[in-house]
């Protein structure tokens, strides 16, 4: 086609047009599909940039609306956290005085 | 003159507040910065355009300012992959280009046990 | 509502069902693989990229694992996609004496069986760990261990299958199985039917629900495992690294002291490795949790503990996103890989538990012999059905 | 109204001929009276400020409260109240006095003018109509930070003239 | 015992600073969660002056709205947890807060109320990734938060509400814009807000798209062209600006995660923002326990944030027993017609509509 299809939809992982339409082309019907074959959404901002953009190109590909197209699955955490901040150790802390 | 794109006076905000100055290091290179402010405020107020390249070598700066994109991540003394918009400026902060995914900081490889 | 006739109707669009439908276009059968969902939505795409032989007791699994990595090698050319494969070596990390002198026995009996397996000191580990905390006082290293990427993986069977005729249903679950006329009859929620003469039920943790169709029940559990995903990072080390704490625990659980309550309900082990991407995956739990998915804060506080534990570098690396998968466990420690008994044409392949990936090339071959007619490379023995029928 | 619609909603600001159509423009003849309240308001948007801040009454938005501003030009005195108090910044007073031409407006940039400075008179599409020349400069408090300018140019262009053309800082 | 948990309020814009004072005024234990180190949301970015009635404080400019809800929580004494980013929520309603992005904790609430806003939407375009293309909002919090300006040439892209708004606040801080794109054949945003550009020289380029941005390590020039009946662009009506920014202004997604880690079921609703959590009148979401209130629960403004915030606000407090029905009724009915006054004229029917349209929707399931 043309040099549209090379431009980046995920800004992150850097994953172009063309390849989004190949995968939904391959099979790909969700987001989450288009996630999982393309890595669209993969990077560290969890397609909080692309997910719109990807939406569209599946709902052009696949010829609906995109009110019909499955919603994404979320999974904790939905911030970047640094290892050392999963640390819950001052609710358990809390949480035991006010029992004991 | 020192380039500077910091807006001095306003007629809703009214003049630029006195606010301290720090200075914080890019690649070494001292930039005076506002306590107070994120990283992303003081390089964008000293004119700098990249903060860093993408694995595929794309240069990149900020996008959506407030935490969500992580566009704008940066190596911030020595950990690589900071979110230069939502963090603030230390006084003799090392903040570094990051080229790809970065590098970890030699004092970093010895650990912390 | 159609009818699709085929030779071969394959259940469950995972990495097994993939291997085996592929395997099956290889030779020349006419495949229909079917899945209640999408590839890969569960165990499959739900776990780490290892592929560990340093794990494995001897024994056939380890055998079977062997020649699995072979074929891993040729499927990198073989798949029409890049599976990612590499070989960057494994180590299990050794914090303290006991573990030491238990895993030096492991070790010598995997030597025994023909596996390249060591044990290293502090300065040979921090060759290839460099960020590796102080405490662990030595290592196993094995070079054979290496990695794949699972969905990679599954989208170049996928796509190699397709390209052989294999048709593709997806999100469709198999509603009624029934034998007739010589043949199996298959009705699918979308409507469809499905005529085969064989049928694979490759449904992983889903498989007993399928079986239930059937009228038969098999031992195959959800074994939930919770992991992390960190940002990509710069790469800390060569190999991907597992805990002894975890082997040792199975082996000689007198000897770990009491984990705290809910490290122990969680079956915490530690398994880390940097993903092709360079994200690395942190886990993880195993745990009877039914068939919920989703992941839980202070599980995640304890695999981040654990990681911290090891690779004191990493408690500034940011964690992304979480997912836990449902690994196919059985009652003992084996998959079902054959034919049901009374049920002439119906064919197990689940329950492989966390070797999914690693023994899904030997897998896909294993069961096409069998459904072929061929004398597959291994014993059948010990992955009969029967042995769970009986008990 | 869709004529308005047209022009405003492609060129971002309604013409002389569509303003006049929904009786948005003062009649020359009272401008040349005394000081006329000229709202720019013509779009249905929920928004009554103008009314309120009316001492006199002379501005009506009333129930809907997305009803256009209707102006009574019988009790208006011109105080100039309603001009930083409009949000949109659609509220000017004009005069005309022989031929010369008064205006004030709603500013809110830097450099904030001073009286006796040359300006250039815009209309609304920001071209430049004729030369003008600030005359007052009201920041007062209770206008919370909208300034409003006074200016005087050529009464020929009354009609057209909006604003001054902003200072490239 | 459940009337002695929290009520954790997510996200202290002006819909969660709202509903956090009506939690508190009738008594409620409340916690307002934010991930910023100031509460008020986007309202402090916000320096322009509110359309509304003296009700909705029109008129006055957002941070002065934001000071104002803020001194009124600070005086209730609400108990206001800043950089505190929730990461996490179970059906449990235990939430996952990240306090400084240091350490975490686990909070269980009674009711949960999200308050937790949009996501702006991109446009891909060739060259999109080029350091100088930043969404609106991100030039706005540069230039009115930081008082930093990202650029001194710049193209808006949409001509909505934030487009204008924010082009406009750009020239206040010194910045030329030099034009402002709609692929649409007119603008989307309030007359009176594009009147402000158009009288200081800013082009409107109606009917027209970006279709590319290009620079050596940074944005340069932009092309821009008309597009045909199906938004593709024409190549021969090419033109080519020199810019060193470029703003997206191209609309707002409601945030859905926690609201879909807690279960909530969603609708899709364009108007609002493409997909939203279904609620009822009360802003309760399908999940009983949890509310969904401000631009997370379908686009609009601050002032309509505001007001859902107080529903919700008002209906949590009610149904933990710390409001009589009475109360409860009276306050509801009077709320909602301040909504209905803001939801009105060629601007919010549609507004009005999609609302009535959710709310029926919810009551079918």
């Amino acid at each position: 086609m043309n040099s549209d299809d090379e431009r980046y939809i995920c800004r992150c992982e850097e994953v172009t047009e063309k390849e989004i339409r190949e995968a939904v082309r391959a099979g790909a019907r969700t987001v989450t599909e288009v996630k999982r074959w393309t890595r669209a959404g993969m990077g560290i901002c969890q397609g909080r940039s692309c997910k719109r953009l990807v939406e569209r190109i599946l709902a052009e590909e696949l010829g609906v609306s995109p009110a019909e197209l499955e919603p994404s699955t979320v999974r904790p955490p939905i911030r970047p956290v640094s290892i050392s901040a999963i640390n819950m150790e001052e609710t358990r802390e809390r949480n035991d005085r006010e029992e004991g | 003159m020192e380039r500077t794109n910091r807006v001095a006076d306003h007629v809703v905000l009214g003049p630029a507040p006195e606010v301290e100055e720090v200075c914080i290091y890019l690649d070494g290179k001292p930039i005076p910065a506002k306590k107070g402010e994120p990283v992303m405020s003081a390089l964008v107020a000293a004119g700098v355009t990249v903060f860093r390249h993408t694995a595929k070598g794309s240069p990149r700066r900020m996008f959506c300012g407030i935490g969500r994109c992580t566009d704008c991540v940066m190596k911030v003394d020595g950990v690589p992959g900071v979110r230069t918009c939502v963090t603030r400026v230390r006084d003799g902060m090392r903040v570094e280009r990051q080229e790809g995914k970065g590098s970890w900081a030699e004092e970093a490889a010895d650990g912390k046990a | 509502m159609m009818t699709i006739k085929s030779d071969i109707a394959v259940l469950g669009a995972g990495v097994n069902g993939l291997s085996t439908a592929y395997e099956l276009c290889k030779r020349g059968k006419s495949v229909t693989l079917v899945d209640k969902g999408v590839m890969g939505a569960g165990a499959s795409g739900s776990c780490d990229d290892m592929i560990l032989l340093q794990s494995k007791k001897p024994g056939i699994l380890l055998e079977m694992a062997f020649r699995s990595l072979e074929l891993f090698k040729g499927l990198s050319t073989e798949l029409p996609c890049d599976i990612e494969f590499e070989t960057r070596g494994g180590t299990i990390l050794i914090e303290d004496q006991a573990q030491l002198s238990v895993m030096e026995e492991f070790v010598a009996s995997q030597r025994r069986s023909g596996l390249d397996v060591e044990i290293i000191g502090k300065d040979r580990l921090r060759q290839l760990q460099p960020h590796v905390s102080q405490h662990v006082i030595a290592s196993t290293y094995s070079a054979a261990d290496s990695q794949v990427n699972p969905m990679q993986l599954m989208k170049g069977y996928m796509l190699g299958a397709q390209a052989q005729g294999m048709r593709y249903i997806s999100r469709a679950a198999p509603e009624e199985i029934a034998r007739e006329g010589g043949h199996w009859l298959l009705r699918l929620s979308n409507g469809d039917s499905l005529e085969a003469g064989i049928v694979v039920n490759a449904t992983g943790a889903y498989a007993n629900s399928v079986c239930g169709l059937l009228g038969f029940e098999l031992p195959i559990k959800p074994r939930k495992g919770q992991v992390l995903v960190t940002e990509q990072l710069p790469p800390l080390g060569e190999t991907n690294v597992w805990s002894a704490q975890y082997i040792v625990s199975k082996l000689k659980p007198e000897l770990t002291a009491a984990s705290t309550g809910l490290a122990a309900r969680y079956g915490l082990g530690f398994a880390f490795t940097g993903t092709h991407n360079g994200n690395y995956l942190i886990g993880s739990t195993r745990e009877d949790a039914g068939f919920d998915k989703e992941t839980k804060p202070d599980a995640l506080e304890l695999i981040a503990a654990q990681a911290r534990r090891f690779f004191p570098v990493i408690a500034e690396a940011h964690v992304i996103r979480s997912f836990a998968g449902l690994r196919p466990s059985t009652f003992d420690g084996m998959p079902f890989l054959g034919e049901v008994p009374g049920h002439e044409g119906f064919f197990m392949a689940a329950g492989h538990e966390g070797d999914g990936i690693a023994l899904a090339p030997i897998t896909g071959r294993f069961i096409a012999d069998l459904v072929c007619g061929t004398k597959p490379e291994f014993d059948t023995a010990p992955f009969r059905v029967e042995r769970a029928l009986k008990a | 109204m869709s004529a308005t619609e047209r022009y405003l909603k492609t060129k971002g600001a309604p013409s002389l001929a569509e303003l006049e159509a929904v009786g948005m423009l003062p009649k020359l003849e009272d401008l040349a009276r005394g000081a006329c309240l000229c709202i720019e308001c013509v779009e249905e948007i929920p928004c009554n400020p103008c009314e309120t801040s009316c001492p006199n009454g002379a501005i009506k938005v009333g129930d809907p409260i997305t009803n256009l501003p209707v102006i009574d030009r019988e009790k208006c005195t011109a105080c100039g109240l309603c001009i930083p108090s409009c949000p949109g910044l659609a509220i000017t007073m004009k005069r005309v006095q022989g031929d010369r031409a008064t205006i004030r407006f709603p500013w809110e940039y830097v450099p904030v003018p001073v009286v006796g400075d040359e300006v250039e008179m815009v209309d609304r599409l920001g071209n430049v109509v004729c030369p003008g020349k600030v005359i007052g400069v009201n920041a007062a408090a209770r206008n919370d930070r909208t300034l409003v300018v006074g200016a005087e140019f050529a009464a020929e262009h009354v009609l057209s003239v909006i604003s001054m053309k902003r200072k490239r800082s | 015992m459940e009337k002695h948990k929290p009520v954790v309020v997510v996200g202290a814009g002006p819909a969660g600073l709202c509903a956090a004072i009506e939690l508190k005024k009738a008594g409620a234990p409340v916690i307002l969660l934010d991930e910023n180190d100031k509460p008020g949301g986007q309202l402090f970015k916000q320096i322009h002056k509110f359309f509304g009635s003296r009700e909705h404080k029109a008129g006055t400019r957002g941070f002065t709205i934001g000071t104002s809800l803020l001194d009124e929580s600070l005086k209730l004494g609400i108990d206001v947890r800043l950089e505190t980013e929730v990461v996490g929520v179970d059906p449990g309603l235990r939430v996952w807060a990240v306090r400084q992005r240091a350490s975490s904790e686990l909070i269980e609430a009674s009711r949960l109320i999200l308050a937790t806003g949009a996501t702006e939407n991109a446009l891909s375009f060739p060259g999109w990734t080029l350091p100088g293309v930043m969404t609106a909002g991100c030039a706005q919090t540069l230039i009115n938060v930081y008082r930093v300006l990202p650029g001194k040439r710049v193209l808006i892209i949409g001509s909505g509400n934030v487009g204008v708004i924010v082009g406009y606040q750009l020239m206040q801080s010194g910045a030329e814009v030099v034009g402002i794109v709609e692929a649409l054949p007119s603008l989307g945003g309030y007359g009176v807000h594009t009147a402000k550009l158009a009288r200081a020289g800013v082009p409107f380029y109606t009917g027209t798209t970006v279709v590319r941005a290009e620079g050596v390590e940074s944005l340069e020039r932009a092309t821009i062209a008309q597009v045909d009946g199906s938004f593709k662009p024409i190549a021969s009506t090419e033109r080519t600006l020199d810019v060193d920014t470029i703003c997206l202004a191209v609309g707002l997604t409601p945030s859905l995660e926690l609201s879909s880690l807690a279960g909530c079921r969603t609708i899709y609703v364009p108007e609002l923002g493409g997909r939203m959590p279904l609620h009822d009148e009360y802003m309760r979401s399908s999940v009983q326990e949890v509310y969904v209130v401000g631009d997370t629960a379908g686009v609009e403004e601050a002032s309509t944030a505001m007001e859902e915030g107080r529903l919700a606000g008002v209906h949590a407090a009610w149904s933990l027993g710390y409001m009589s029905d009475d109360d409860m009724k009276e306050r509801v009915d009077e709320t909602k017609q301040r909504l209905n006054a803001l939801r009105q004229g060629v601007f919010g029917q549609k507004r009005f509509n999609a609302k009535a349209r959710i709310i029926q929707e919810s009551q079918l399931r």
